[in-house]
């Protein structure tokens, strides 16, 4: 939600707070926080978008009998390495920011050592920059061995 | 930084929102406050609930149509298409009005947002009858009893006109509300309703085309 | 212990490849499962031995003693290990072992028996012939074997453990499992899924026998039921036929043609009542048609009000059914 | 700090003499009908999870009896059917969720954010008399001899009108709309008030592990419940307004009620369990004295584990006969599941092993979770395996697993937060001695009465059946098993027996009797209605340990400072970084949310009497209530 016009500059003199415009390493404030949403959510958006997409094609190929004009490994194949991409997309961020922020802590509060101590935001960015880098692998490691083995598998044999 | 002050703000600059009971202390406070309000919050998570709800009704639809061939079943009449999707048309015009609503009490305007409130609820009580009315005739040709086909359209189409009249009671209760003044209480509740009205019409929309997909 | 004598029913006394696979599948995941358990209690009783030593504030240099080395212990033992052992988990079993016990193809089977779920009994059918029979499946030793499983009502499932894994039987649904029996024997199966009142007493027993003596089996089961001879039996097929039994069993033969309860044509070659819930005996087996809810509350058949001489009769027939 | 001078006439005392005024609620009964003070309707919440706790245990001690030796007839095959349906839905239901959510988080979550209550305070009075009202409902079937019996997964077409005539189902239904109602509350309300209600100051980086894990476990409930609503409602309708969702001969499908049912049904397990981690991450640091190790990957790990819940429903179809190459989908998911598990599990172990472990009553039961949890875990990374899975599905080896989860993983932690957290609601100190004698009976007891279903099921022996032939070798396991329930049920009333006396004998525990980490304990036991006299500044994770913020807030109240005491004040925050957005004036004690309550619950039972046009009337008189509720705004009180 917008700042009414006419408090913007008690804003800016009341909070006590880093400027978003404010430098760190190459990105601003700003932009740092941004990318490292997208390295907290894209990743398992793309994993969702797959495991539904994955299943649904399944089903319909093998309980339906509806055929796409593209074959059903060609289907796999395809949705697993857009996938990939996008959660490989996801790490860089996760760990772009991470690097970024090294001179923070996320845990010992403003007097926490490093450049910016435990301040947030640095502190909040470093922390889902940490978590990030970890939870996309998961996503990454499920997203390869069902889009593979599902390719390997005999098609439409009931299990 | 040694002069850290906790959340950011010192406490005698933060604004005591509920405390405003006429449109300008509304509009100053609203102002300074710089975060959606905890009730906006709520209606936030009222919906995703409802979302959720209508995203089952509706894998369930796609689940029953692809376990069986024959959609919609021979001797039921195809939805029809063009009067529907140009009422649902209508009817998502009001997501702009409650949103103009929404900003006009935020900027403490009261006659503005009791005026975009009553042309949203004419036009949304205009659909619910011509929905009702349409509802009960299609009855006629086809019942829920018919197949798994009449159970989940008639479901689906059922559970969204419930949602349009839900709808339809907050914004009376918000015109009601405002009769007597705006306050942050009213204000909060404006902007909580509105997404309420997204929401619904954005759910309209969805469900229009999943039941006109079976004419595909 | 899990596979002694008494493994007439247990999934780690294998009969069949597939069994042998699943059975062999799970002692591996036991012992891997066995040392994942040793090594976190081994961590909690280091924990518990070393306790008082140190912690929080002992240091003031070094608040959060040990923090980098736990990392790397999370990280290690945490993520990338058991990464790679589920991952090794999901190849072996999801991309090779699942394929020997999913349904067979069509072409590499013997023969196809249809196994129909009842409340709550098992029907089985073998296409082809008139053999129609009840709780009892008779197959042939070394055979593959396509089940096709069905339900007349609700969801049941087919299970035995000793030579497959279990398949539900869904409404509108065809479910098929591969049947084999590596050696002769009687292997003891039961309905796996709740399926009301009397799921507990819906199990069955599968003979595997030679060939040749399957095949005799088959022939005497496919034929309709001999016409008694006594005069005994003659009444006892009487009060069958003009009495209740007739509008719910099936006597291939006579005009009984029921089908709410078990096919009876060979009812006394069968060696089991009421899905291997008591023996069939001519004392059980009058027992059972006097007072069935006795031994399986709420199945689906009438107190007959038969007098003495008439079930005396009845038996007679029956137990000439061979 | 200067930017928050007190103003001039205003000494502690008064400030405080002030807020008593202020937040004190009404006396007697009137006062805990009309409460909204969130540790009231926590408490609340605790005695009535009690009470259907006792209820599903006796429940569970009727069928363990039955299944004592081959061919037992103490009760009909009927009841026992009913015996296991309702002993899984009131475990699950009416205890656990509740117990957790309701008792624990209402109670503990705004101390622990350093709140003054709950974000709808009014809305959780709702959600406890909605919980209470379904619990009566779901119980007057039993009473009335017509409990459901269709197993807590009621699958059709075996609940379906056809075979499962009367009421029972109905009550199934309705009962578990109506109580779900309560949870999606519930889950709301958490949601808004971790993320809108925390201290300022406090941004997500800082908050306890203890908010994590119920921010993932209302989310879980949040976008699972739909799920199950939908399922309950097509059934209702195909059983009495004669709709064809689940019947194949008319197009529908009896999958759909099973892909619907676990699409909650999975989620629900981890909404169980990871409350049960976020009380175990609050007593692990209070008795090592040290943070847990590899915070942000336990924070992440406890909502990861809620979200890739949602991904593996299908592992419980394993047998119904899909495709593989469907199936696998769901194989990968609950392969990788198991992740975020064994992350938190080191991360735990390391903590007692670097920190400076007092193995007192709390961390016994969280030491006990843990091995229990890792022995249910291990068999449950087993049905990974498809076919592996397809053979003991339905099986007691299955019954074990999740025992071993439901028991072991969650209800060990709550028993432990009871002692853990026990001084800082009554003010007094449990009985130490007995209390850690009640552990290892509890322990022993459960691992007697769930290890052999292992082995029971291994050896063939299905779920759900009310009795068994001898000569299986079943006979010796289901001996131990009951045997092990007795001793269970034995630990537990010692349990209670403790705490019970403890509150009258108790000796005063003090403010802070475990040096805990978090913002609960920094204030007085019990804690008093407003709960903070100060807003507390908060700059880790672990404020209780952060010596200088705990100085400087003693100083502000002697300045009268971050007091807000012109009201039910309270701050809010910014979803995040916890940004200080405004001061609201809360709810007062209203009697509108059991009124609302009384009137769902007439829809309901008119509902359940096919009472169609009354159920409709009386919408309006919910409606009313909505009316009332909303009738005085926040500023006119």
């Amino acid at each position: 939600m917008s700042a009414g016009r006419e408090v913007v500059p008690a804003r800016r003199e009341t909070l006590i707070a880093p400027s978003p415009d404010e430098h760190v390493g190459r990105f601003t404030l700003r932009q740092l926080s941004v990318v490292q949403w997208i390295g907290v959510v894209v990743a398992p958006l793309a994993w969702t978008g797959q495991h539904i997409v994955g299943y649904g094609v399944g089903q319909a190929r093998c309980e339906v009998g509806v055929a796409w004009n593209l074959g059903f490994d060609t289907w796999q194949l395809a949705l697993t390495a857009a996938t990939v991409l996008l959660i490989l997309l996801s790490e860089a961020a996760a760990v772009t920011v991470f690097l970024a922020t090294r001179e923070t802590n996320y845990g010992d509060g403003p007097a926490g050592k490093g450049r910016w101590g435990g301040r947030t935001p640095y502190a909040r960015i470093h922390f889902f920059a940490t978590a990030a880098m970890v939870a996309n692998v998961l996503f990454l490691v499920i997203v390869l061995m069902d889009g593979l083995i599902s390719t390997f598998t005999p098609l439409c044999v009931q299990s | 930084m040694s002069d850290y002050i906790a959340g950011g703000v010192p406490e005698p600059l933060v604004p005591r929102t509920t405390e405003a009971r006429n449109g300008r202390e509304v509009a100053a406070l609203a102002g300074r406050r710089r975060e959606p309000s905890i009730g906006w919050w709520g209606m936030a998570m009222l919906v995703a609930s409802e979302v959720t709800l209508f995203g089952t009704f509706i894998g369930s639809y796609y689940y029953l149509r692809f376990s069986d061939h024959r959609w919609p079943p021979p001797g039921t009449p195809e939805p029809r298409v063009v009067v529907p999707l140009i009422l649902v048309g209508i009817l998502a015009t009001t997501s702009l009005t409650m949103q103009l609503a929404a900003n006009a009490a935020k900027r403490g305007r009261l006659w503005a947002t009791r005026a975009l409130l009553v042309c949203a609820l004419a036009v949304q009580v205009g659909y619910l009858v011509w929905a009702v009315r349409d509802f009960l005739g299609q009855l006629h040709q086809s019942t829920p009893q018919d197949s798994a086909y009449g159970s989940i359209y008639y479901t689906l189409l059922g559970a969204d006109h419930v949602h349009v009249g839900v709808g339809i009671l907050l914004v009376v209760w918000l015109l009601w509300k405002l009769l007597r003044g705006l306050t942050m209480y009213r204000l909060n509740a404006v902007q909580s309703v509105a997404i309420y009205w997204h929401a619904v019409n954005l759910l309209t929309l969805v469900v229009t085309g999943v039941l006109l997909s079976a004419t595909i | 212990m899990l596979a002694g004598c008494s493994g007439k029913q247990s999934t780690l006394n294998p009969h069949s490849h597939a069994s042998t696979d699943l059975a062999n599948l799970f002692w591996v995941m036991m012992a891997v499962a066995l040392g994942g358990l040793a090594l976190v209690t081994g961590l909690l009783v280091v924990a518990w031995i070393r306790r008082g030593k140190r912690g929080f504030g002992s240091d003031p240099d070094d608040p959060h003693p040990g923090e980098r080395a736990g990392w790397w212990v999370v990280i290690g033992m945490g993520v990338v290990f058991p990464i790679a052992v589920v991952v090794a988990l999901f190849i072996v079993s999801d991309g090779l072992i699942v394929n020997v016990t999913s349904a067979p193809a069509a072409s590499s089977t013997a023969m196809t028996i249809d196994a129909i779920g009842h409340q709550w009994y098992w029907e089985f059918r073998y296409p082809g012939t008139k053999a129609v029979t009840a709780d009892e499946m008779h197959i042939p030793v070394g055979a593959r074997i396509n089940l096709v499983a069905t339900t007349a009502d609700v969801i049941h499932s087919f299970w035995v453990p000793t030579l497959n894994r279990k398949i539900d039987t869904i409404p509108g649904q065809q479910n098929r499992i591969l049947i084999y029996a590596k050696n002769a024997g009687v292997y003891r199966g039961t309905c796996a899924e709740y399926c009301g009142l009397q799921h507990a007493h819906m199990s069955m027993l599968v003979f595997a026998q030679p060939k040749a003596q399957f095949r005799a089996w088959l022939r005497k089961e496919a034929a309709p039921a001999a016409s008694p001879t006594a005069s005994l039996e003659r009444q006892g097929e009487q009060v069958f036929l003009n009495g209740a039994c007739s509008s719910c069993h099936a006597i291939r033969g006579t005009s009984a043609a029921g089908y709410v309860g078990p096919d009876l044509t060979h009812l006394a070659s069968r060696t089991t009542l009421a899905g291997d819930t008591i023996p069939n005996t001519p004392s059980y087996l009058s027992r059972w048609i006097v007072d069935s809810q006795h031994y399986k509350p709420g199945n689906e058949m009438p107190d007959l009000q038969l007098s003495g001489a008439q079930l005396h009769a009845l038996v007679a027939y029956l137990e000439s059914l061979r | 700090m200067a930017t928050t001078a007190p103003p001039p006439s205003a000494s502690a005392d008064e400030v405080l003499e002030r807020l008593e005024r202020m937040w004190q609620a009404r006396p007697g009964v009137l006062g805990w009908v009309t409460t909204t003070d969130h540790k009231r309707i926590g408490l609340l919440y605790f005695w009535t999870t009690l009470v259907l706790f006792a209820a599903g245990g006796a429940e569970a001690l009727t069928i363990r009896t039955q299944l004592i030796q081959p061919n037992q007839s103490v009760v009909s095959p009927s009841t026992f059917d009913e015996l296991f349906t309702m002993h899984g839905l009131t475990m699950i239901f009416f205890f656990i969720i509740p117990m957790t959510t309701g008792a624990f988080g209402n109670y503990l979550l705004p101390l622990m954010l350093g709140a003054r209550d709950m974000a709808f305070p009014r809305m959780n009075a709702l959600s406890y008399w909605v919980f209470l009202a379904s619990g009566i409902f779901i119980y007057t079937s039993l009473f009335l001899g017509m409990a459901p019996n269709a197993g807590w997964f009621n699958y059709v077409p075996l609940s379906n009108a056809q075979f499962d005539p009367g009421h029972a189902i109905d009550f199934y239904c309705l009962g578990i709309i109506f109580n779900g109602i309560s949870s999606s509350l519930t889950a709301a309300n958490f949601i808004v008030t971790i993320l809108k209600m925390r201290a300022p100051g406090m941004s997500f980086n800082r908050m306890p592990l203890f908010c994590f894990a119920f921010l993932a476990a209302s989310f879980g409930l949040l976008f699972a419940l739909p799920s199950l609503t939908a399922d309950t409602i097509f059934l209702f309708l195909d059983r009495n307004v004669g709709t064809h969702f689940f019947d194949v001969a008319k197009g529908g499908s009896v999958l759909l009620w099973q892909h619907l049912f676990w699409i909650f049904g999975h989620p629900e397990v981890y909404i169980l369990i990871v409350p049960a981690f976020g009380i175990a991450t609050e007593i692990i640091p209070a008795f090592t004295q040290r943070r847990v190790v590899a915070f942000p990957l336990v924070a992440v790990a406890e909502l990861l584990v809620v979200f890739i819940g949602f991904g593996v429903w299908a592992h419980h179809m394993f047998a119904t006969g899909m495709p593989t190459v469907t199936v696998v989908f769901f194989a990968a998911a609950t392969a990788i599941v198991v992740i975020p598990s064994t992350i938190q599990v080191f991360a735990w172990c390391m903590t007692f092993i670097t920190g400076n472990a007092r193995f007192k009553t709390p961390l016994l039961f969280i030491a006990g979770f843990i091995f229990m949890f890792v022995a249910g875990g291990l068999t449950g990374i087993m049905f990974l395996a498809v076919p592996f899975d397809q053979q003991v599905t339905d099986t007691y080896f299955v019954v074990a697993h999740f025992h071993y989860i439901i028991f072991g993983a969650a209800v060990f932690p709550i028993f432990g937060g009871m002692y853990f957290w026990f001084p800082k609601v009554t003010g007094k100190m449990y009985f130490e001695l007995p209390g850690q004698i009640s552990f290892w009976i509890i322990f022993v007891g459960t691992n007697l009465l769930f290890f052999p279903m292992h082995i029971v099921g291994l050896e063939g022996m299905t779920r759900r059946v009310y009795t068994y032939p001898s000569g299986l070798g079943w006979g010796p396991s289901n001996l131990a098993e009951t045997i092990g329930s007795y001793i269970t049920t034995v630990g537990i009333v010692l349990l209670l027996g403790n705490l019970v006396v403890s509150w009258f004998r108790g000796l005063p525990a003090g403010p802070d009797p475990w040096h805990g980490a978090t913002l609960e304990w920094t204030i007085p036991s019990p804690p008093p209605e407003y709960n903070f006299a100060v807003i507390p500044k908060v700059s880790s994770a672990y404020p209780n340990w952060d010596y200088a913020d705990r100085v400087e807030d003693r100083r502000k109240l002697a300045e009268a400072a971050m007091v807000l005491e012109q009201g039910h004040e309270q701050p809010v925050t910014s979803p995040i970084d916890g940004w200080w957005a405004e001061i609201v004036e809360m709810p007062h004690d209203s009697p509108w949310p059991i009124l609302l309550a009384l009137a769902m619950s007439l829809v309901f039972v008119l509902l359940l009497l096919h009472l169609w046009v009354g159920a409709v009337f009386a919408l309006s008189g919910v409606a009313l209530a909505l009316l009332g509720w909303h009738g005085k705004e926040p500023q006119e009180a």
